[in-house]
């Protein structure tokens, strides 16, 4: 079995007459869409603005961390800086980034669905989650917060008086703002899938989409009632988790932990998806074992359940515990190394090339594997008495956030823009800035890991000069990052009005999204396909076109 | 086309042919079958988040319980285990009244459909009242936790009730009765909300919205209702009944 | 000489001459954990290496110029398997190997000596069982086991030094304990790595670890008179401890004589060692450490004295192996509490001493502005 | 529906009569009288048990007839289950940090 590649030429591709974004106009058009595909575009700009919001704070505290003197800005502003850095990113950016926007678009496609099952709480998610943004952004404006985004208590219940409830309410109400995202998914795989797609057909991306909306459902309703008990213990004081009066923090950080360890899985499943497609696409084959892929993202999902704990080794939770998290941590950190072998496996015998995406890509799997492999680090108890609470830390999840998700997130918006938008983005420029991020990234984060086994503490707002060289660094990148990140902000806008047009498949990929014109029409498909071919399957796809070629002459 | 796609290509004919399309089927479903199973899992998994929603606080609850069990006893004993059971039975009764006003959906029957919904909302009423009368009480004792909060009446839980709880356990009692208005509370505000859905639903009822076959909406509430029933028969005997004796 | 930027060539002559990749070794723990960190980083490298090299190689390999046609392949169980199992394994060992060191670590030699380490908004106090008295500051004999018994006042913070590889959380009400064992004499950061407000990287200070009779020279040149074992005796006078707890029989309190990490069996049968958590609990919550055969009459002395007027009575109970000295302190109890107290740290910081006294109790949002601009290390 | 899978998108409508909800009502108001009966006998630590075991008896009468879930499709069923499993780790997993750390210093 082989397949020649032929991508279509551009040249003869036309922008359908009738298309999503034409279809209705006006400000109201969109504001009260019900179509998933226009909600995506609302969750990308809104997106946008939080991730550079979030950037411009990270952006300050590497300018603060330049000199070893506390000489920018005042401690608490840097606290607050940090604090909101953190609950932007995690919170508006990381946790919604692919499952809202690229999930949001092409989910119910690769299904061959019409729309997401619960179109009108599709929109509703979306407006929870502005709503949490102004709640941020106002806890920012009325002068900040400064508990750092974990809330840890008893600091953040009775030893600050900064805007604590309104930051708390923000990510209580974004939280909801995911569960009915993930809500959503989950029905509509079970409920919205063509005829003939059964769950071996369908793609990778909807696997992990599906897996990490489960932990989306069951595990963010912790969270929220988490906050609510803050915000209680703050108002009131009841002690329920203030040791003076008889209760335990260490309560708060075990429900705090419940979620938000699985948000770690919830942040990285989707990018994985992304990572799948990309590669199988650019190597025209299947996935390198398709069913260990998929189920290695549902065992994330259950294993993700299980290891919270790991958070507070050196908190005074019982050793037996620990060591039982200890443990449980070591085996959620196995499915991750199946993917990532499988997809090195899947360009075995492929035929590459090297677009925009897939650069995007083959960075996702180097920073991946490095954070990855660092969280055993972490994971194994000795160690983490040394290097949790470093540097070390905000390296390794810095590698598996940034690294890992923005390089997927940043592959899957050039991989589906020219789906979304019908036009392409200029390909040199984008491949520069695939690089440029990638080195940005290393110089800004590596250092980091040493800086972390010398032992300077994260969260410091001053710090020992022997520390500054590697700081100095650090710094410098994030410079160049910053760069990498604003490259695609500018070419993607223009691309909008003077990009070529794609034509509805120009990378040749084989899910459903591609057999329909980009950008798509409002219900996606004039008749719902019937599917009789498996995910990644470019025999088909060939013998399809080709029948095309000959329908056509 | 190999002849397993023009199977399945019949297959789907077949999905389609009784294809009709109701007023409420909406755009993106095929079939009215798949809308009413994908609204129906969707509350499912809605009702799963609240089960996770309500599982920090017994979280909380059995902690404290298991450090403080004296203070939790003396405490639960100054519940009114009267008015407590009055409520879940006027709890099951509404849970029953409601799962006749499904039944009546389905069978078109819009009088049934009627009084049975007006049942529901006035049990809830009442056990909100009965609620109401409690959390007075409470406040009439300084049970409310906080500044007012008072020691006074915490017993040691033996069985004769004169001995006065040590003052630092009797402190503790202000944990118990913090989780008792957390759990009461969010359960109560479940109530409210069902209730005044429930009058929406009265109203579209009325004007025979689900008597014409689509009992969908119906369905998926009486999940919640029962949902927030169950919730109740937890909190009964965790709040009111286990913590009356003590161990030793 | 330099013929560019003179901030480039300090940066470059920083870099020359400060340029370090791992933090002194100077505990007994560091090489061991040293040697866990090499045998990770091997771990790790080898991943990243072969990752690297597959995806590497493929790609030059089965590019579209060299390869144009892709050939399909479903996948290998066996190769899956291989790099399940393998991997698996690799963590199993890292785990065996990190518990191993973990509890070395945690877990104190019984013939250790004793500081005291109390936590607040943003200093570091130690308390030497001589009673001399050091703020961000702890100075320690090298070639001796160290094991501090550490608390916070206020929120959570945590005792880390880099160069023993030692850290851990101090947690508001409860003692939490860590072990070290220096090997070479210098002076090494202390930080606080758990993020407890305004100040708090400037809770830092400094390890001094001295050969033994440097250190011996240290201890008597900077004793404040008191013990705390001697502050706690007066502590037990004045709150009246000794009135109950008289050792006597009949006494109303259990005999404190020799209770010190013996077998007690509280109300309900459940038998549990007097550790040190155990006897600052019954001074704050008797009733939850009530012992067996006794009414529960104690009063709770929660926010009636500081965690150092704790500690010196945890001191003075420990010490305890006869009740003549009880007997005596009952003849010549006439402090007031507040000096008492007060004796439980130096006098320079009597001040703050008496607020800490305070602050646990009604400790709220708004009390926080004046912690702010409270005492700082600086 | 004889062999549900968990793709059944046709759990066929079966409907409830009224003298099944009532015999539900009826059992539920026993168990109701029973459990509160119950507590006023000290029956020592086996008090919260049987108290708890009555609770989830009712708890699975309303599941299962209140709220269809007898006559549901198998998804439904996993959905009732994996809630209550997710339940039961946060619950366990916490507890066991609670419980052992009775047990010395490790």
């Amino acid at each position: 079995m082989s397949t020649i590649v032929r991508l279509p030429n551009q040249q003869d591709a036309t922008l359908p007459k009738r298309s999503y974004l034409n279809s209705e106009y006006g400000l109201k058009s969109w504001l009260l869409t019900g179509d998933h595909k226009r909600i995506a575009i609302l969750y990308l700009i809104s997106i946008t603005f939080f991730f550079f919001l979030g950037g411009a704070f990270a952006g300050l505290i590497r300018l603060e961390l330049l000199t070893p003197m506390p000489d920018l800005v005042a401690s608490d502003t840097y606290n607050k800086l940090f604090t909101m850095h953190g609950i932007i990113m995690v919170f508006l950016f990381l946790v919604p980034s692919v499952p809202a926007t690229i999930g949001n678009f092409v989910l119910p496609i690769m299904l061959g669905a019409r729309d997401l099952a619960f179109p009108k709480i599709n929109l509703l998610s979306w407006y929870l989650y502005i709503v949490a943004g102004i709640f941020t952004v106002s806890a920012l404006v009325l002068g900040g917060v400064d508990t750092g985004w974990t809330f840890t208590t008893p600091l953040s219940t009775h030893y600050l008086n900064t805007h604590v409830i309104t930051a708390a309410m923000g990510v209580f109400i974004a939280g909801f703002s995911s569960i009915f995202t993930g809500l959503n998914f989950i029905v509509t795989t079970h409920r919205m899938r063509a005829p003939g797609m059964t769950w071996f057909r369908i793609p990778l991306f909807v696997w992990s989409h599906y897996a990490a909306s489960i932990l989306m459902v069951l595990g963010t309703p912790v969270l929220a009632i988490t906050l609510v008990l803050v915000a209680l213990e703050r108002l009131f004081g009841i002690g329920v988790f203030d040791p003076s009066k008889g209760g335990d923090p260490l309560l708060f950080q075990h429900l705090f932990w419940f979620y938000s360890h699985p948000a770690v899985y919830i942040m990285i499943l989707p990018g994985m998806g992304v990572i799948s497609e990309v590669i199988s696409t650019f190597s025209r084959k299947r996935v390198f074992g398709y069913t260990a892929v998929a189920f290695s993202s549902v065992a994330i999902a259950v294993f993700g359940f299980f290891v919270w704990a790991h958070h507070m080794f050196i908190m005074g939770v019982s050793n037996y515990s620990a060591l039982v998290f200890s443990l449980l941590t070591m085996l959620v950190a196995v499915p991750s190394a199946i993917k990532i072998f499988n997809w090195a496996a899947t360009l075995y015998k492929g035929s590459i090339t090297f677009e925009t995406p897939m650069l995007y890509a083959f960075g996702f799997m180097g920073l991946f594997t490095i954070g990855g492999l660092t969280g055993v680090f972490l994971g194994s108890l000795g160690m983490d008495i040394h290097l949790t609470e470093t540097y070390f830390i905000v390296a390794h999840f810095h590698f598996v956030m940034v690294g890992g998700m923005l390089m997927a997130y940043l592959a899957g918006v050039h991989f589906w823009w020219p789906k979304i938008t019908g036009r392409m983005y200029p390909e040199g420029l984008s491949k520069l800035a695939a690089v440029v991020t990638f080195i940005g990234f290393i110089l800004t984060f590596f250092p980091q890991f040493i800086l972390g086994y010398l032992g300077m503490p994260r969260r410091y707002h001053a710090y020992p000069p022997e520390f500054q060289v590697l700081n100095v660094l650090s710094t410098a990148g994030a410079t160049v990052l910053g760069i990498g990140y604003l490259l695609p902000m500018i070419y993607m806008t223009w691309s909008l009005k003077y990009g070529a047009i794609a034509g509805s498949n120009p990378w040749q990929a084989t899910g459903l999204e591609w057999q329909i014109q980009s950008p798509p029409p409002t219900e996606n498909f004039l008749e719902i396909p019937v599917v009789d071919h498996e995910a990644y399957d470019y025999e088909w796809l060939a013998n399809k076109t080709q029948h095309e070629v000959t329908t056509v002459g | 086309m190999d002849s397993q796609t023009v199977a399945i290509r019949q297959q789907a004919e077949i999905e389609h042919h009784e294809h009709e399309h109701p007023p409420y089927l909406r755009h993106h479903f095929e079939t009215v079958e798949q809308q009413k199973e994908a609204v129906s899992f969707g509350m499912w998994l809605f009702l799963l988040t609240e089960i996770m929603f309500f599982g920090g606080l017994f979280m909380a609850y059995l902690l404290y319980r298991n450090w403080y069990y004296d203070a939790f006893v003396s405490a639960s004993n100054t519940l009114g285990i009267g008015l407590g059971t009055t409520n879940t039975a006027v709890l099951i009764l509404s849970s029953f009244t409601m799962a006749m006003g499904v039944y009546c959906a389905e069978m078109r029957n819009k009088r049934g459909l009627l009084i049975s919904l007006s049942a529901t909302i006035l049990l809830g009423l009442v056990f909100l009242g009965i609620k109401t009368i409690e959390y007075h009480e409470k406040y009439t004792e300084h049970h409310i936790p906080g500044a007012s909060f008072s020691i006074e009446d915490f017993t040691h839980p033996t069985d004769k009730r004169d001995v006065a709880l040590a003052p630092d356990m009797a402190q503790h009692a202000q944990i118990f009765f913090f989780l008792y208005f957390a759990m009461t509370g969010m359960h109560a505000l479940h109530m409210i909300i069902g209730i005044s859905i429930l009058f929406a639903l009265l109203y579209k009822a009325s004007k025979d919205a689900y008597t014409k076959g689509h009992t969908s909406t119906i369905d998926n509430f009486g999940l919640y209702w029962h949902f927030v029933d169950i919730v109740w028969i937890f909190l009964f005997p965790l709040l009111y009944l286990i913590s009356r004796h003590p161990l030793h | 000489m330099h013929f560019f930027s003179p901030v480039l060539w300090q940066f470059l002559v920083k870099w020359l001459t400060e340029f370090a990749l791992f933090p002194p070794q100077a505990s007994a723990i560091a090489p061991y954990m040293d040697a866990f960190y090499f045998f990770l980083l091997l771990i790790s490298l080898v991943g990243l290496v072969l990752v690297g090299l597959m995806v590497g190689t493929f790609s030059i390999m089965f590019r579209k110029e060299k390869n144009p046609q892709a050939t399909h392949i479903e996948g290998s169980t066996l190769l899956e398997a291989t790099w399940t199992i393998i991997p698996l394994a690799l963590f199993m060992v890292c785990f065996v190997w990190g518990a191993l060191l973990y509890f070395r670590i945690y877990n104190p030699p019984t013939n250790a000596m004793n500081i005291y380490i109390v936590g607040k908004q943003w200093m570091w106090k130690a308390e030497h069982p001589g009673g001399q008295h050091e703020i961000n500051a702890l100075h320690i004999p090298v070639d001796r086991d160290v094991q501090l018994t550490m608390i916070s006042q206020d929120v959570f913070h945590s005792f880390s030094i880099p160069a023993f590889r030692v850290k851990r959380e101090v947690i508001p009400g409860r003692y939490s304990t860590v072990w070290f064992r220096a090997t070479q004499a210098g002076t090494y950061h202390l930080f606080c790595t758990q993020y407890c407000g305004t100040l708090h990287s400037a809770m830092i200070g400094d390890i001094v670890a001295m050969p033994p009779d440097d250190y011996r020279k240290w201890i008597a040149g900077s004793t404040s008179g008191q013990s705390l074992a001697q502050n706690g005796e007066r502590l037990f006078a004045s709150l009246g401890c000794n009135s109950c707890h008289s050792g006597t029989s009949g006494a109303r309190g259990p005999n404190l004589a020799g209770i010190y990490r013996s077998k007690v069996t509280l109300e309900g049968g459940r038998t549990v060692t007097a550790d040190d958590e155990f006897l600052r609990g019954s001074i704050l919550n008797p009733t939850t450490h009530q012992m067996a055969g006794y009414a529960p009459i104690m009063p709770t002395y929660q926010g009636q004295v500081s965690e150092e007027g704790l500690i010196d009575l945890v001191e003075y109970i420990k010490g305890l192996d006869s009740n003549d000295r009880i007997h005596q302190t009952l003849n010549d109890s006439n402090f007031s509490p507040s000096q008492a107290g007060a004796t439980g740290a130096a006098p320079n910081y009597r001040s703050e001493q008496l607020t800490g006294a305070k602050q646990l109790p009604d400790a709220k949002p708004d009390t926080s502005t004046s912690k702010g601009m409270g005492p700082s290390p600086q | 529906m004889s062999h549900p899978t968990l793709e059944d998108a046709h759990a066929e409508p079966h409907i409830v009569g009224p003298k099944i909800y009532g015999l539900i009502l009826l059992a539920l108001l026993c168990l109701t009288a029973l459990t509160t009966g119950i507590a006023f006998v000290n029956l020592g630590v086996f008090s919260p048990i049987v108290a708890l075991a009555i609770a989830t008896i009712k708890m699975v009468l309303v599941i299962l007839f209140f709220m269809h879930v007898k006559y549901s499709s198998r998804l439904v069923k996993l959905t009732v289950g994996a809630g209550f499993f997710t339940f039961l780790v946060l619950i366990t997993m916490t507890l066991s940090d609670y419980i052992s750390r009775a047990w010395g210093l490790w």
